[in-house]
């Protein structure tokens, strides 16, 4: 056999890095008029297209067009606009603590609260997300007190897990998020397995998983889409595609041989890929998927392409790795500026508007952080006690551990 | 009451639990139509449907996970991990999932999961069929361990487990599932019946979480053992003629050291017995804890006997695997001290 | 919105169990015309379909067909239908010696003969398999000398892994052939990093991963994938998709949902979906992906859909779970009969000869059965010494195992 | 000789390896382009190739089950876990596989990997940042263990590490990569610059592992540490001014008894000092060996300072952290007793 060698060993290279002019020609950007919308009971494998386009409804001009077009009424689009934007006012302020020593660390979800805005007004009450640590959209599209959150932030002794969890790993049961985990991608199969439970017990509530394009690559993404397409559990498992995993592009989780939303093909799991910086092709498709789960027609995989706009987290400097005027080239743009062009081409919103309700939030949010703050910041002020340290490790204190906690005198 | 071996009882446990509480779901590899490759579910899915007996994709990670992202949701599940070797690959979603899983939400989410696994030898099992990993949960904050040694223990036990809001690693040693196996492979199996703890009471009873027992009292010496080692220690005293005292454990974590202690001050003299490698084992901890309490009552170092600290061979199942042979010699050699 | 909720909650079932006539409607049977060969440069893209189609060459009359027929020539076919044979003898022969306990179990491939020996066929010297327990046919398609598996089998003083593995587990550098775990699985990232190793050496030898349709449901299968799409190294990755996991059909491990080659869409892996009881067949796809891989084109699936004959080992009882009769009923036949008859039809081969190369390797085995019998059997006659499970552990013996080892006096 | 932290010593054994060894491969998340999180691979892909240190998928078990096939083809793979505790979904790939590959194959195949992972905790890290797992790894017969405490030993024993033809587990304590710390969180950072143990050579040298150092001499008692609580240990000492003795370990698999055994028998009392929770610790393997071979010279119980049995906390960080006020504490205890 004549055969031509082809050499080596290759390994994915994002198109820029620091120096260069950032490149997203990979990237291509279909018109919204082009993409179809299959009814929620169709099969998976009918839909096979739809995870190698991009589901849109904004177009070039800002106006909501095509077949995902939700329809949703002004109220909705500015109720949307404001958990986006005191959203990412949330993030400045906590990311301006952090630097100030009143945490230890901090993760913005910088352009992409469309995601977590748009999906957690597609879902009700009763139903469940398994987020990663960039979700908090869905706690503020909630309206979610965030003065609580900021208290578990400061690590003060107001802070309802005692100290005893990473400051932005909440966990807020009555409002349908599940504790966040240190732990990549673990919530994903318990996203699955929290579906399977609901169908057990004939319940109409919906998981909603989470996972990032770099943690797709760990194992309990596996195990999520075994599950998934074995149970066929109301669950939607949403891979937040950002582009980056800290220093790695998404070609070091193979994100550049295949999609993310194609990974569902191998299991027969119905398959979206949404431009994720559109509020709202996220909520259009969020509702498909959640209406498909909830009518019990099985789970969906959606990928939500999308920018990590931010560092990593405050311990992070993506100059270091990429060019620094990356989300200004962005082709998705900003989901905030694309929502407020959409409302003001439709002559409900205007740039005063817009400047009033950024002062509003702003002085909302400096009011909680005052708040917060008087009640501690991390080491300063009031804090968790230390018996907290001790406390739900069991359901019951076993005595062992009650013996070290007594020894310390605590 | 009724005679049971270890599988029937363990087989009882769940049935009576399934019964009883509507949230309690059986499932993992081969568990379901089939009954589980020890047959310990056998008859439940035919008896309880597919909604809550089922087979599971041979992942233990998935089946991990799935089980905490149940429990959250409120469900009691009960997954098999076919064979305590294959507990590893689902390490990660035991130790930093189920066992974390209420400190890090205040308990507003926690997994009340009960994974049951057989482990340990003497079956010829191999590297990948006889291994007892016990001391990698032990270390685990959160989570409790318990291994019976009899049918009755394992009833009752299995069912304080099922009941417990929190994860429980409950450790089956397959070799005595059929019979009290003492070490001499090269004798007759004797079956459960003629032992004194395979009588089980019908209904549900528990045998509480964190409490040693006295499986045979003695002056000389205790030995500390758990699952299978407790009946090579009963045969080792036996036929030492040496007045051991044996401490079947049936509870690691949270361990029930006020037992263990009484005894040690008692005798002044430990052989902490366990199948798993020694170093590094929970006999590390057990011996101790003993040195911690027991100091001024020693009279002789604690001793350990263990597995090898080698992966757990095939041809030399009997030289490797800790018999009575090894504990005489061990029991004497802390006698002959001081 | 108005929601139809279907009820509950799924479990796949298989299409028969005991009592049952067993059911294959399940699989469909294309023509071998009809199948397509795409040159072994083509994209993972363009070649989809065939993850959905079925490879054949062998049609029903028993003639080698269509494009994917590679035209062996008689000798070959020859060396293939005897490597079979020899396989499936050497099972019953083992089998039986496990039943007069000279060993503690044994594992038999009965059904699935073809893909491992037309696969070795394709493979070249200094490639390497890692295989799971039931591709014992890699190493008898190279003639290796079965009184050293035997011996292995029967822990006797000669068996060169010193009685510390299982029976069947070999390990066969020479060959080819890696070390077999008994952790289902574990082996396939590792066939992977085996191949990435050999590209990061501009080597040109390839990797060939094995894994079960139950097993491909761990998550190094997972693993493998995404290294395999990320780094595109020279891996051949086969699931033997033998319709059972112990007493777990497919669709427990999510192949009723999606097939398994289709696994490898999500990752844009070419993925081919071959009858494995066609001889032929297994030994074109092997040989399209080995070129692919030893031209660093890229990874390749294959799912080989074949059926466990037998028990899953000699531990098991398959009547608990399905029907009795399955095999004769399987679709895809017999390999050895399929091959056979395919001799036949081509005139270079009788039942007569067929008889005398069953006579000839019935005696091989026996002789060779006998000889190693002749240096003892499980527990019986010769042993490996007792220090052997002291040795290996690490390459030089540390103090506190050489102690436990003084201790025990051996 | 060059003055270099930790880091510096460890980047510094890597490019001196990946020089002489072209088998030497590095990889692991963030580790390429970027140079990894703590910067420990800085430059090592521009000056040896993507073929030789590239960023792999976030996949811990991927990382180490290709690193097993890497180095049965003959490679000797150096990835990296970002941090100890995410090593845990990898925990199957290295107990079951690369600890045992060259027992399952008479040595014919076998995996010469050293996995480095930053561990440990006084970064402000929470549960997930900060954990010590060693003892999940000084249980696998087939590893070896090893975690330096300062610039010298960490080059040296990764070099040696590299070299080694089994797996090594390479544990760099991340609160002393850029400072001797001693648990006085409160004080002005320390440089190594500062440290004897800074002054580096500058080409290869190996530290053999195995081999344990007497970090303190004294007379008094005996502290067993390594990693960060090495320099807990001696602050302890020298401020309270006790005359302790500090071993440090270096080598946790196989163990140094020797070291341990002599310092304990001259000074007659023995703490035994980790961050990881306290049950079923490597604390409890040290304080068996050391009851089982100084019984007889032992003058009061051996004590454990350690983590308390919890998941690692955020804001209690410095009440969870044990520091020399604790171990001057069990220092007094073990003192006063007898
Ligand atoms: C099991 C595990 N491995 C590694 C890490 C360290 N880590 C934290 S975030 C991160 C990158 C995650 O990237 P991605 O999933 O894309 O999410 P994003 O940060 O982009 O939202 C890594 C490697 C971790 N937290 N858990
Ligand atoms: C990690 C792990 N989990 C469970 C098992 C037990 N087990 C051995 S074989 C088997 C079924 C495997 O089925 P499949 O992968 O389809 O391979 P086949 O036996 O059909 O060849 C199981 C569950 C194991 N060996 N390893
Ligand atoms: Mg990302
Ligand atoms: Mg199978």
């Amino acid at each position: 056999m004549e055969i031509n060698y082809k050499s080596g060993f290759q390994v994915p290279e994002p198109s820029s890095r620091p120096g260069d002019t950032p490149n997203f020609s990979y990237l291509s950007l279909p018109s919204p008029l082009d993409s179809v919308r299959p009814d929620t009971s169709c099969k998976a494998s009918e839909m096979r297209d739809l995870a190698y386009g991009l589901v849109r409804v904004l177009d070039d001009s800002g106006m909501a067009v095509g077949p995902w077009n939700p329809n949703v009424d002004a109220e909705f689009l500015v109720r949307g606009l404001r958990a986006m934007e005191k959203t990412r006012l949330f993030d400045e302020r906590m990311m301006r603590a952090q630097r100030q020593g009143k945490t230890s660390i901090y993760v913005q979800c910088r352009g992409e609260e469309a995601v977590s805005c748009a999906h957690q007004m597609a879902l009700e009450k009763g139903d469940m997300c398994f987020p990663t640590y960039r979700q908090q959209g869905l706690l503020i599209a909630q309206d979610f007190p965030i003065v609580d959150m900021m208290c578990q932030i400061f690590s003060n002794a107001k802070d309802k897990l005692g100290g005893r969890s990473l400051p932005f790993f909440y966990s807020e049961r009555d409002y349908g998020f599940f504790s966040i985990s240190g732990n990549l991608g673990t919530q994903f199969i318990q996203s699955v397995g929290w579906a399977m439970a609901s169908a057990i017990k004939g319940d109409d509530r919906i998981a909603s998983g989470w996972i990032g394009d770099g943690a797709s690559a760990e194992s309990d993404f596996h195990a999520a889409m075994v599950f998934a397409s074995v149970y066929q559990p109301p669950a939607v498992l949403n891979v937040v595609n950002n582009q980056w995993a800290i220093s790695s592009f998404h070609g070091i989780s193979g994100g550049a041989e295949a999609n993310f939303a194609c990974r569902g093909h191998g299991f027969n799991i119905a398959s979206l890929r949404v431009d994720g910086n559109d509020f709202l092709a996220v909520y259009a498709a969020s509702s498909w998927a959640i209406e498909r789960a909830r009518k019990n027609l099985g789970p969906t995989l959606i990928e939500w392409v999308t920018y990590r706009a931010a560092a990593h987290s405050s311990s992070d400097d993506p100059s270091k790795y990429r060019p620094d005027n990356s989300f200004d080239l962005w082709p998705l743009g900003d989901p905030i500026l694309r929502l407020k062009n959409h409302m003001i081409q439709l002559g409900i919103w205007s740039e005063e508007k817009h400047q009033a309700l950024i002062d509003e939030l702003t002085l909302e949010i400096k009011e909680a952080g005052k708040q917060a703050e008087s009640f501690g910041t991390l080491g300063k002020g009031s804090k968790p006690s230390v018996s907290e340290m001790f406390n739900h490790v069991y359901k019951d204190m076993p005595a062992h551990l009650r013996r070290q906690r007594q020894k310390l005198g605590v | 009451m009724a005679t049971m071996n270890m599988l029937q009882a363990i087989r009882d446990a769940l049935d009576l639990k399934m019964a009883d509480d509507d949230n309690v779901v059986i499932f993992g590899e081969d568990v379901g139509y089939f009954g589980g490759v020890f047959r310990a579910t056998d008859g439940l899915q035919k008896k309880y449907g597919k909604n809550r007996v089922f087979d599971a994709p041979i992942s233990e990670l998935g089946i991990i996970g799935a089980a905490v992202g149940m429990g959250a949701y409120g469900l009691r599940p009960v997954p098999e991990i076919q064979f305590a070797d294959y507990i590893l690959p689902a390490y990660d979603q035991i130790a930093s999932e189920a066992a974390r899983l209420r400190y890090r939400s205040s308990g507003e989410f926690f997994a009340p999961i009960t994974i049951r696994t057989p482990c340990g030898g003497g079956i010829y099992g191999g590297q990948t069929h006889s291994q007892s990993p016990e001391a990698l949960f032990t270390h685990v904050a959160g989570l409790k361990v318990v291994m019976p040694s009899n049918p009755y223990d394992a009833k009752g036990l299995l069912i304080s487990s099922i009941e417990d809001d929190d994860p429980v690693i409950f450790f089956e040693p397959k070799r005595i599932y059929n019979g009290p196996f003492d070490g001499h492979h090269d004798r007759p199996v004797v079956p459960w019946s003629k032992h004194p703890a395979s009588e089980v009471p019908e209904g549900l009873y528990r045998v509480p979480i964190g409490k040693a027992a006295v499986a045979l009292e003695g002056s000389e010496l205790t030995i500390l053992a758990y699952g299978t080692m407790v009946h090579v220690a009963i045969a080792a005293a036996q036929e030492s003629g040496i007045n051991a005292e044996v401490i079947d454990l049936r509870t690691l974590l949270p361990l029930d050291e006020e037992t263990i202690v009484a005894s040690v001050k008692k005798t002044g003299r430990c052989i902490v017995l366990h199948e798993a490698t020694q170093t590094s084992g929970f006999g590390a901890e057990l011996a101790t804890i003993v040195q911690e309490h027991c100091f001024y009552h020693l009279e002789a170092p604690i001793l350990r006997v263990a597995g090898y600290d080698t992966p757990y061979p095939h041809a030399q199942e009997w030289d490797y695997f800790p018999g009575p042979a090894r504990v005489i010699d061990a029991m004497r050699e802390i006698l002959e001290t001081a």
